[in-house]
Parts: structure tokens; sequence; C-alpha cells
């Protein structure tokens, strides 16, 4: 690789910033914007043109990069404001962190963005390995912690990892961070069960990190500006609501690339006013669709439903599915907010009890602790998923490194198909690294299996 | 027969003489799969707690339709016996959450047409907090009363208490063995160890510990291994393979400690047989010396492998795990550098459960790691 | 005195004879049927070529992986350490040694006497090793010495992704279909061959100075491309590289024979 | 009116010509680089046997590998699609079809209506497919076709423990050094590659009949030990297992161009 000097953070900034810059009404086949699309690396063009296509997608992605474009800023010129940043994974709600004025930072949406950076990913991830981590542990780490290796990205002030008990990769690279770079960290442990008494395990956990961190940080947690962040949630979680409501709708008017928006939104801004100005727009945006009959192209064939993640390392695939092949991607489990509650606020207890159940709900940790067909699990929630929102096919993605999903995936599709008459297509590709499975592949193996169902 | 040649017959036998034994009194056998099961409950309810491996599985073609290519082989073997059928002698089997992949594979065992009639997992919480503890007491208590509704029996306190004390007894046995191991010219091999530990958990405790008596007097008279050998400690994923350890002893070293779940971590803590049983053996069994599955005691894990190491005099140290075991393979990346800090040459070996290994290249590493120490 | 090293790979055998500290000759030849037919004959044409014999030999060192069904060897000594300590010897400043050969790939780091200070070896998978190399040079329909200099014609390579080196294959197919160049299509694959040694070289942290052996440094690509991926300018030996391990079995021979006749 | 079609594989093309929906020419040809100009080759070949020319040719589907890579076809379909259309042909009592190829292994079940209903593909790793038992072939200097009447004939297979084609392929000229029957060797080669495929079939859930399809099928060594580890008979099939998917495209050719008229 031509080694970058600039830091990493900076220059996905100017990426989401540029992407933001453009206007509604851009036309994509004026020469300067050719020549500016040419331009692009391909992984960036591919996602830039999957946001850019469609003139809805636009609207949202417009409102979307720019609030990301803030947020990063901010992160920027964390130092110099003497706000503290802090790294967590996918399943811990960044609420807390909005109301104790720190960043934080999810680290799997982190990578994602850096999927934007000219070099792209390969060569953080490769160096995480050739400085000691496992190459079977999981890409959406493994690239923070090469960009920590090569000192281009500010190490945070505090880990908190929250993955105990439903990814083991997850939470020893969380481990691993802190060992290899000194960073202090907290865990959290997840219960095996989903019940009341799991629950109030689990806040009680909670509560003691959010004792923690005020300890570790000198922040103060105050009940009003709480209240303000848990109100914006309730806010955000009332229109996502909404969008899902439109989803259920056949053709599902709520276009493809939404999903990808919602999980970046909920699991970095949920709790920030920009939060619930991008869930309006695209609320408004598909009531609109939803108006004009409006849908993928070129007619809804066929409702998918992913059942793990998706893949993140060229959004161009859901550019296909909407402008080319039909294909509605209705829900994926990094979107499946279904079970988010309302938050209580009427007092700080009720509000970190309430923060606490979100987490509970959120994704790999309601579905992936515990046993498969447990009780708001993942079997459970793959059928509700199904059903609700009127899905033909499971797909999953088969994420090299999710072994506990790769392990019980079989079983969850059998009882799909059995129950509901769903089938599965199970491919094998990385989330994140492009070289395990190249997108081409992918869209073949898509290809076939949608041959078969129509 | 001496006691050495018994211990190697039932290592070797998945169905062997003492299980046999036992059932035949009309008794019941229950597998087990991680340390953080407190055994002692089942024996005392007058079940043998009975270690499910994967040895002497030659392939893992049933598995690998249900688990994956990304699943470590040890849980890919021990569902390929288990949906073969050799599982068949147990009644019951009881896992723990211990990592995603043998958490899963539980999960195929228990779906599946070959599951036994009792089936179980204890979660165990990642954390070692005052919080953790309660939960895994209450889980614990669960357990016990699971085995009481299931079996019809009840955990008499007398017989939990004599339990506890005779499974202390054979940990108090082994550490005097590790201790004879730990000087110079030890009375045994490392792959002759292994065989005792795995033994150790295919019988009746109350038996092992009088082979265990057995084997230490006879320790005194055996032909001593000559201690011109490179000293070795070995730490990492589950190793059930003596034939691992033959191969490293094969090149002119010994292998004098370990840090393997089953090996030293399972017996270096003793249950404090003061108090209540019950309590007792929840602490032991949730503070023992943690897995690498028990989040933020990396420090711990570290103290205790060199603790182990300058006990046993080791010139380095293998660290191996099993391909895709997260938990090992990333422990093992941080312990290779602090060792090397301190001064222990280590090797990180990736490698397959049991027979699946590749032997040959193996070889060639562990022989370079010798010649790197002696040089 | 006289001493000898012999280096049964798997592809190919090398002998090495030395006496007091310097090279009397050696010879290297493709593998026969078994490691102890190899050695016999690549020593045989060693032996016959300084007209020596057998009897003449005062210590036999070998190594590769056959090392241990040598029948007239007086002992065996790994590759990895062979190949650092010879390595070492032609150029005292080596500190980093990277060996490629066919089946394996390997990183060595050595101390100012050119023993083990520590190393890592490719485990899971044959990607990354010649022999890959050699199934991917049958694909382009190209000897696999033409895969070095046919990568430096390249104007712009392709990108291989696929880990397996089997599966690779299929991506060469699907660029030779898309009428890529031959050229850039063998610069993508010592560019992927390159890689993969890279990530294998970081494992034990490079000091300079850096020596490449095994079949694999005759491929000019991969060494060019691997030397810019380091940032670093590899120094050259004065002999044929393949030569190395069997080099190093001999001084460990005559260390050996001087311990062992003192 | 005849109809193509052309399954441009892996590692090899195959040309079915259908007058009236049966077969009137057909060819295989190994290649190994230009799946382009092996499609051109096939087709010429296929025609030149048949005395057709191009002209005659109503519509050609394209399918396999390469099959957007095919000059003179109309279109192209997936594969599984082409394999399932020959088979309902075939034998509509089939409800599991195995596909063994050069690259990949698939497994997949037809439903009562003749559609696809649950499938599964092979994983990132060459072991279990035809391209392993290629490479094994080569290093033993063994054509194809002399594979399975070997294994067949051995009575102790060797064991191969290595899943890796390059490494197995050393293990392999490891027991040629040793002596040891070419026959006992290529016999574990088909063991191993059967138990690969089996793992992936039992995946799906299988129903009889089940029929083992593409080059592989042509091997009877892996055929047995398949039927061995999976406990059942496979149905024959009346034409050469290789030829499937290219049947299936050139019955699809004609239902399209009958469609689009
Ligand atoms: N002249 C050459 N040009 C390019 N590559 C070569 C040449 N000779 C050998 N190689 C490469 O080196 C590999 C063999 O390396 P070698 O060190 O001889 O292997 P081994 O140690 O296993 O016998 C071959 O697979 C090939 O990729
Ligand atoms: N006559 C034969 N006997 C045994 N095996 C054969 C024979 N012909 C082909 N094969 C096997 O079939 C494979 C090719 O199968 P095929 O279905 O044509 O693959 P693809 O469609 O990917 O090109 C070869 O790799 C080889 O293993
Ligand atoms: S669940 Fe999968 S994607 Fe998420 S952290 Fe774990 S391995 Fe990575
Ligand atoms: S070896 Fe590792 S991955 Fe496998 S069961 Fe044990 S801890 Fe889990
Ligand atoms: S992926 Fe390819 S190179 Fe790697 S083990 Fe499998 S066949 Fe071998």
């Amino acid at each position: 690789m031509s080694t970058p000097k600039a830091d990493a953070i900076e220059r996905i900034v100017e990426a989401f910033e540029m992407a933001s810059a453009l206007p509604e009404d851009m036309d994509l086949e004026s020469p300067e914007m050719k020549a500016l699309i040419e331009m692009m690396p391909e992984s960036r063009r591919n996602t830039f043109l999957a946001m850019a296509k469609d003139p809805d997608v636009r609207k949202m992605s417009a409102v979307f990069n720019r609030c990301l474009g803030i947020y990063w800023r901010k992160l920027l010129s964390a130092k110099d404001e003497g706000k503290k940043v802090v790294f967590v994974p996918f399943n811990f709600a960044p609420e807390i962190f909005h109301a104790l004025d720190m960043i934080p930072v999810c680290v799997e949406v982190l990578t994602t963005m850096a999927l934007t950076l000219e070099e792209g990913i390969e060569p953080y991830l490769d160096l995480s390995v050739e400085r000691g981590l496992p190459d079977t542990m999981c890409s959406a780490q493994r690239a923070v912690i090469g960009l920590f290796e090569t000192g281009l990205l500010e190490k945070p002030d505090l880990l908190v990892n929250g993955a105990l008990g439903s990814c083991d990769p997850n939470s020893k690279a969380f481990e691993y961070m802190a060992e290899k770079f000194n960073i202090p960290v907290l865990y959290l442990d997840i219960p095996f069960y989903h019940d009341k008494r799991a629950l109030d395990y689990y806040a009680k956990g909670y509560k003691n990190i959010v004792k923690a961190i005020q300890e570790m940080t000198g922040a103060k947690l105050d009940v009003d500006r709480l209240r303000e962040v848990v109100e914006n949630t309730n806010r955000a979680s009332e229109l996502f609501f909404e969008i899902n409501e439109l989803k259920r709708n056949v053709p599902n008017p709520v276009p493809n690339y939404y999903n990808m928006h919602h999980t970046g939104m909920k699991l970095t801004m949920v709790g920030t006013p920009d939060a619930v100005e991008y869930y309006q727009t695209a609320l408004d945006v598909s009531k609109d669709r939803f108006k004009r009959g409006k849908s993928v192209l070129p007619e809804e064939r066929i409702r998918l439903l992913f059942l793990y993640t998706g893949y993140y390392f060229d959004n161009s695939i859901y550019s296909w599915f909407q402008e080319e092949m039909g294909v509605s991607y209705v829900m994926d489990v990094l979107t499946a907010f279904d079970f988010n509650p309302l938050i209580d606020t009427s007092s700080v207890d009720s509000m970190l009890y309430g923060l606490a159940e979100e987490m509970l709900n959120l994704p790999m940790t309601r579905q992936l602790k515990g046993g498969w067909d447990m009780p708001d699990n993942w079997l459970s929630d793959m059928l509700y998923y199904a059903r609700t929102y009127k899905a033909d096919c499971g797909v999953f993605t088969g994420h090299t490194a999710c072994k506990q999903a790769w392990g019980v995936y079989r079983l969850v599709a059998d009882e799909l198909k059995r129950q509901l008459g769903i089938p599965s297509l199970r491919l094998e590709g990385d989330g994140w690294d492009s070289r395990i499975t190249p997108m081409s592949v992918i869209k073949d193996q898509f290809e076939e299996f949608f041959a078969t169902l129509l | 027969m001496s006691a050495l040649e018994t211990l190697a017959e039932v290592s070797a036998t998945r169905l062997n003489s003492f299980v046999s034994k036992w059932k035949s009194q009309g008794k019941k056998v229950v597998g087990y799969v991680c340390t953080y099961l407190p055994e002692e409950i089942l024996y005392a309810a007058d079940i043998l707690p009975y270690r499910i491996t994967g040895k002497g599985a030659a392939d893992t073609s049933l598995a690998d339709s249900y688990l994956t290519r990304v699943n470590c082989t040890f849980s890919r073997c021990c569902l390929e016996l288990a949906f073969s059928g050799q599982y068949d002698f147990l009644d019951g089997a009881t896992f723990v959450n211990g990592c995603d992949h043998i958490r899963r594979a539980f999960d195929n065992w228990r779906s599946h047409q070959k599951a036994l009639p009792f089936m179980y997992i204890l979660p165990v919480p990642h954390l070692l907090s005052p919080e953790a503890l309660v939960w895994y007491k209450e889980e614990v208590v669960k357990f016990k009363e699971a085995i009481e509704g299931h079996f019809g029996t009840t955990v008499d306190p007398q017989k939990l208490k004599e339990a506890v004390s005779t499974y202390n007894e054979s940990r108090k046995l082994l550490r005097r063995l590790y201790d004879l191991q730990a000087g110079t010219e030890p009375p045994l091999k490392g792959s002759e160890v292994i065989t005792v530990l795995s033994a150790g958990t295919a019988m009746p405790k109350g038996e092992f510990n009088t082979l265990l008596r057995k084997l230490l007097e006879e320790a005194g008279t055996r032909k001593r291994v000559p201690d011109k050998k490179t000293r070795l400690l070995v730490a990492g994923s589950v190793l059930d393979d003596a034939e691992f350890i033959e191969n490293v002893e094969g090149l002119g070293a010994l292998v004098v400690t370990d840090a393997l779940c089953f090996g030293t971590r399972s017996f270096w803590d003793l249950t404090d047989e003061t108090g209540d049983a019950f309590d007792a053996l929840v602490n032991r069994y949730f503070n023992h010396v943690p897995c690498p599955r028990m989040a933020g005691e990396y420090p711990r894990r570290m103290a205790f492998l060199k603790e182990q190491a300058a006990r046993a005099h080791v010139d380095g140290a293998i660290l191996e795990h099993i391909k895709f075991c997260d938990l090992h393979g990333t422990d093992n990346a941080l312990l290779k550098r602090d060792l090397e800090k301190a001064g222990i040459a280590t090797l990180e070996l990736e490698r397959q459960y049991g027979p699946l290994a590749d032997a040959g290249r193996l070889r060639t590493r562990i022989q370079a790691f010798l010649e790197r120490i002696r040089r | 005195m006289i001493v000898a090293g012999c280096d049964v790979g798997s592809l190919t055998a090398e002998a090495v004879i030395m006496t007091n500290g310097s090279i009397l000759g050696s010879e290297i030849i493709r593998v026969r049927p078994t490691a102890e037919q190899s050695a016999k004959d690549v020593m045989d044409k060693v032996l016959a070529k300084l007209h020596l014999s057998y009897d003449n030999i005062d210590y036999c060192v070998s190594t590769g992986y056959g090392r241990e069904t040598i029948p007239f060897a007086d002992s065996n000594v790994s590759e990895i350490s062979c190949h650092g300590r010879g390595a070492q010897w032609l150029i005292p400043t080596i500190r980093t040694v990277i060996d490629v050969g066919g089946q394996d790939c390997k990183a060595i780091r050595v101390d100012e006497r050119g023993l083990l200070e520590d190393f890592v070896m490719n485990d899971k998978c044959a990607a990354g090793t010649g022999r890959s190399l050699e199934l991917m040079a049958e694909v382009l329909g190209v000897d696999i010495t033409r895969l070095g200099p046919l990568s430096l014609e390249a104007t712009s390579p392709v990108v291989i992704t696929n880990q397996c080196s089997i599966f690779a294959e299929m991506e060469i197919m699907h660029y030779l279909c898309e009428e890529r160049s031959i050229a850039d299509v063998a610069a993508g694959i010592n560019e992927a061959m390159a890689r993969r040694v890279k990530m294998l070289v970081g494992k034990v942290g490079v000091k300079e100075d850096i020596g490449v052996t095994g079949g694999v440094s005759k491929n000019i690509g991969v060494v060019q491309y691997l030397e810019k991926m380091l940032g670093k300018k590899f120094v050259q030996f004065s002999e044929d590289p393949q030569i190395v391990g069997a080099l190093g079995a001999a001084i460990f021979a005559a260390e050996k024979a001087r311990e062992s006749k003192p | 009116m005849k109809y193509a079609g052309c399954d441009i594989g892996t590692v090899a093309a195959k040309i079915v010509i259908v007058d009236d929906g049966q077969i009137v020419a057909h060819e295989t040809l190994s290649y190994k680089n230009l799946p382009k100009q092996a499609a051109l080759d096939a087709m010429e070949s296929a025609l030149s046997h048949a005395n057709l020319t191009q002209e005659q040719i109503g519509y050609c589907l394209a399918t396999g590998f390469g099959r957007k890579r095919v000059p003179y076809a109309n279109g192209d379909m997936p594969e599984v699609v082409c394999i399932c259309r020959a088979i309902r042909r075939l034998n509509p009592e089939i409800r599991t079809v195995i596909d063994a190829g050069g690259q990949s292994i698939r497994a997949f079940n037809i439903g009562d209506n003749g559609k696809v209903s649950d499938s599964t593909a092979n994983e990132k790793c060459a072991a279990g497919t035809g391209k392993f038992i290629e490479v094994m072939a080569k290093a033993l200097e063994l054509p194809l076709d002399r594979l399975g009447p070997l294994s067949l004939a051995s009575r102790n297979p060797l064991s191969i423990t290595s899943q890796c084609g390059v490494f197995a392929e050393s293990e392999v000229i490891t027991y040629v050094n040793e002596g040891k029957e070419r026959g006992d060797i290529i016999a574990g080669i088909n063991r191993s590659v059967a138990s690969k495929i089996c793992s992936l079939v039992r995946r799906i859930t299988l129903k009889e009949q089940v029929v083992l399809v593409g080059g592989v099928a042509k091997n009877n060594g892996v055929v047995k030990y398949l039927e061995d580890d999976l406990g059942l008979k496979l149905t024959k099939l009346e034409i050469d297992p290789q030829l499937i998917g290219a049947l299936g495209a050139a019955l699809l050719a004609q239902e399209r161009h009958s469609a689009s008229r």
C-alpha cells in the first residue's frame, strides 16, 4: 500500500461532507458528475451511486451524510474541547454517552465508514494479523485495530464492551485492544436468558457501568440532559416504528437503502436531534413513495430478509436489488428494532432501566445470546420478522468470523422452511473484507437463487 | 498392572471398565465439557460426571452438516461422536456456555435425533463481578434442581461435603504429581501426565484417587526421565491428545507443566471445606483460574502462566490453539508478547484437534523452536 | 575436515560440501521418488564433481522435510534453523530471512551468530506457497520461470482476491476471458503472493538486513512487490539462494563435528 | 427447429442440441483457460457432428460459470434452473439433486411443483471438488476415465488426511514414492471427496430419489463411497450426467423461443 499519512477520521469526514454536499437535483449523466464519479475509488463509487441514483434515496442520504459528517467532525475536535471518546461494539446503545457529553464510536460503524478511505480497509485488516491477532477474528474490529497499529487513528479514552456471551470475537477484540494499546476498558455481561430476571441482572450491570464511566472520566450524569436525550430516542423510535409499518405493505415503499442508514443512525446518533431529523426525512420520503405507489424496479418480485447481517463493503448490491432485480430488502438483524421499548423518562433509574432494556433488545445481544430456539431469540425473531414483513426468502450472509451464527444457522433456516415454507440461501463472504468473496461472485449467487424463487 | 497402565487403558477407551461397572450397578452417567461445571453436584447425586471429548473421531462428516468449517475441530469432533452414537451410553449431557462454538455444538446436539434424555446448559457469566457470582449461584441451584428433578434423586448436603472432599483429595494428589514433575528428573513424561489427566475425567474420582496414590508410590521406583531435555510448559485450547505431547517430547523436550483447561487450571484451586459446602463449591468454581472466556482477567491468566513457568523451571512455552478458537488464539497472541518480554521463549502453534492434526508440519516448527531455545 | 549439508525439500534437493569454513561445491536436483533417494543422488552428484567419496565426509547434517529419513546423515536440524544459519553465514549482517519454498513459507529472525531468535511458518493452507504459484502459472500457460519477468511488463496488474490457491485459478481464468494481458495477470499473482508473505514476515517483526531464500526468491516479481510492501531492500546472495538450507546444514555439521571430535 | 444449450463450466464446456426435445448432438470439451474459445470450439464440433450450421439453431441458452461469455448465446440462465429443468424431463420422481462439478458442489431439493425448494453450496475451499480430484489425478498421472474403475478395484483405500488440494497432492506423491498401489491411492481420494460431498449434502434434507449429476458423477469410485456414506442408492440417468446442465439449457431455450413467438 502507499502509506497514507493523514488521520483516518479526518479523511472519512471529508468523504461524508463531500457526499452530503451534492445537490438534490443532481444530474448523474452530466459530464462533470461523470468525471467526478470516475475519479472515485471503486468501493466508494459503488456506495456513492447506491445512494445517489434514486432521487428519494438521495434525499435521505443527504441528511444522513450531513448528520454523520457533523458527528465525525465532533470526534475530530474532541481533544481540543476536552471531550472524552469511547469505543463500543454495535450492541451498546449510544445515549448514555450523549447524555454525559462524551462521544461514542461504534467500532463496527467506524469500520464501515473507513471503507470510504482511498486505500480501503484491507491494509489495516492485514496489519492487525501481522501484529499478532488471529486471522479468524472479526474484520469489523480488525480494521480498527489495524488503524491503531499505524497510529492513523487516535486511541479513545475508554472502551466499553457489551458482547460477552453473544460474540466471542467481539469481546476478545476489545480485551486485545485494551491490553495491547493500554486503553481502559469496561465490560457488560449479557445474560443467557431473556426474561425479567435476566433484564434485572443486565440492568444492574449497566447501572454499574454508568457509574464506573463517571468515576473514570469525571463526567457527571445530569437528569435533565439525560431526559432530553432519551426523549429524542423515544421520538426516533416512534418514527422508525412508523417506517416499519410502511414496510409491511406489498409492495414495500421504503427504499432498500434505508436499512443501511438505520443501522448507522441507531448505533451512533440515536438520542440526538439529528437522528430525529433523519428519521423524519426517511418517514416523509417513504410516505410519499407509498402515495405514489413507488417501490423497487421494475416491480417488487421478491421480499428478502437477511437472517443476520448484510454486506457493507460494497453497497451497490442494495441499489442493484432496488433498481434492477425487483428485490425489496425488508429487514436484517441489524435493523431489527421492533422490540425496542419506549423509555419511561420519569427518573434517572427508570431511564437507565429503559436504556438497559433497549440494549438487551439490540441486535446480537437479543438474537445471539442463549440458545437459538429460546424465547425472544434468533428463531423466534426470524419467524416474527418473516411473517410481519411478508418475506419470501431468507439469506444468511455467512460472515466468516461469526462462528456462533454459522454454527446454528442451519437449524434456523430449516425451521423457517418447515414452519413458513420460506427457503433460505446460505452465502459465504465477509461483511467488510471484499477479498473473501468478491461482490461479483455474491451477485451471481443471488441471481441464481432468485431464479429458483420465481 | 501398574497404575499408569490402568490409567492409560481408561484414557484409551471411551466406555471403559470403570464406567461399565458404574452403569452395571444401575447408576447414571452424565457428560460435561467445561471446568465451570461443579461436578461434585453430580457426584453427590451418585451420578458419574464423564468428560465429553472428541478423542477418536476419524473425521467430522456428520457434524459438518451442522457445524461448519469456521467452527473449531474440538466441538466438531465432539458432535461427530455424539451424532454417530458413540455417546449413547450417557444418560445426559450438561454443557456450559463456554464459548460460541461449544454453545452451538450443544444447540445442535439437543436439536438432533441423537439428543440424550437429559440435555442441560448451565449459563456462566463472563465477568467476575459480585452480581455475576449471585447469578452463577442461582444457576447452580437451578442445575441441582434440574438434576434432582430429572433423575429423581436428591443432592444430600452430607454427600456433597464428601464429594467436595473426594475432589479436593484428587486435586491435592495431582498437585503432588506436578510437584514431582517440576523437580529435576521427573518420574513421568508429559504425554503420560496427559493420559493420567484424561483418565481422571472418565472415571469415578474415588477410584481415580486410589490409582493416583498408587501411581505416586510407583513414581518413586520408576526410572527417571533424564534431565538433559528442554523443559516446556504447554498452554492453550483443550488438549486431549497425548500423541501431540509425545511428538514434542520425541524431539528432545519434556513437558513438565501446563496451563491447560483440564490440566492445572482445573485442579490448582481447592474448595474450602470449612463452611457451607454448596456455597464453597460455587465460590471455588466461579473464581478458579480463569479461562480466556472471562473478560478482563487476562492479567490473572498471565500471572498464573508465569507462576507455572517459574515453579517448573521451564526453558520455554508452547502456546497452542485450535484453529478458529478466538478465545485462546487472542490470548496466546498477548501471552506470547508478554512471556517473551519476561525472557521465556514462546512458540505459538495453531493446530487441529486430535487426529486431524498435521503432524509433519508441526514437527518442523517444534524442532526449530527447540533449536532456538538450545542455541 | 570435510563436512556436508543435505537439504531434501518437497520439490528439490540440495547438497553442500564445506571444508574449513569455505564451500567446496554444491548441487541442486529435482526430488526423486523418495527422500532417501533424493539425498543419495544429490550427494553422489556433488561428491563426484569434487572427486570425493562418502568416506571423506566427517560429518553430515540433513535438513528439509525429508531430514529424518536420510541414512548417511549423522544428525538432522530443522530447515528453519538451517536457512537462518546459512543466510547469515553468507551475509553476516542479515537479521531476517524470508524463505519461500514449494510447500511452505517462513520468516526467520537470527542473531549476530546466525542462531534463531524467533520465526513463523505458514500452516493452515497452501495459499501463499511456491507450489500454488506453479499451479497458477499453469493456468496462465506460462512456465514458472517466466512468472517473474512477465510481471515486470505489467501495465495495470489485476487483483487476485481469492485466498485459496486452487480457487484462485478460477479468478485467473476470469481475467483471461476478460482479455487482460498475461503480464497483468502474472503481476496480480505475484502481488497476491507477496501480500501473503508480508503478513507472515510482519509476525516476527522485520530487522534489517533482510535476505530472501527458497525457490520463490528467483521470482523477481514476488521479490520486487515484497520489497515495495516492506519498504526495504533485500540483500543479494553471492550463492544461489536455493542452497542456503543445505549450506546452513553444512555449517551446523562443522560445529557438531568439532563438538564430537575434539 | 433446433435449440442449443451451452454449459461453460469451470473445467469443461458442454453443448447439447435438441430437436423437438430430443438430443441430436452433444459435445464435451475440457479446457484450460479460455472459456470463450472453449464455447466456440465446442459448438463448432457439436454442429459438425450433427451436420448442422449455426443458422439452424433457433435459440441458444448459456449456463454455467462462463455463461455470460458465450458469444453466440441468445440469453443465459443460472445452472440450478437448467439442471432442475433437465431432471424434470429425465425423471420427475427425483427430489434431491447433487451437482458435483469442477469447482462447485451443490445440492438442492425439487418440490412436488417442480421448483427448487432448498439449496446449499460448497465452502470456499477446493476440498471435495472435481478440480481437487483432477489435481490428484495429475499427480498420479492417470486419465480421468481411469479413476472410477481403478478405485472400484481397490481393496484397501489409503487415507488422505489433508483437505487442502495442494497438501493432499504431496501426500499422494509420498504414497506414490512409497510404492503404494495407485488404485488404493485414488480410492482414498474418492473416499475423501465423497465424505466431503456427503457432509455438504446433509445440510439439506435428503428426499428420495436422489441423483448425482456433473462430471464427478462419472467417477464410479466417488459414486460408490457416496452411496455408502448416504446409505442409499443414487438413481441412474440415461444420459451422461455431465451434460445435464447443457440439456436443461437447451430445453429452456426451446421453451423460451416458443413462448416468445
Ligand atoms: N527459476 C525459478 N523462477 C521462479 N520461481 C521458481 C524458480 N525455481 C523455483 N521457483 C519457485 O520455487 C518453488 C520451489 O521452491 P524450493 O525452495 O525449491 O521448494 P522446497 O524447499 O519445497 O523444495 C517452486 O514452487 C516455484 O514457485
Ligand atoms: N470421465 C470422467 N471420469 C471421472 N471423472 C470425470 C470424468 N470426466 C470429468 N470428470 C470430473 O468432472 C469434473 C468436471 O465436471 P463438470 O461438471 O464438467 O464441471 P464444470 O461444470 O465446473 O466444468 C472434473 O473436474 C473431473 O473431476
Ligand atoms: S457477531 Fe459477527 S459481525 Fe458481529 S462482532 Fe461478532 S463476528 Fe463480528
Ligand atoms: S477449543 Fe476454543 S473454540 Fe473450541 S470449544 Fe474450546 S474454547 Fe471453544
Ligand atoms: S482454501 Fe485452497 S489452498 Fe487453502 S486449504 Fe483449501 S484447497 Fe488448500
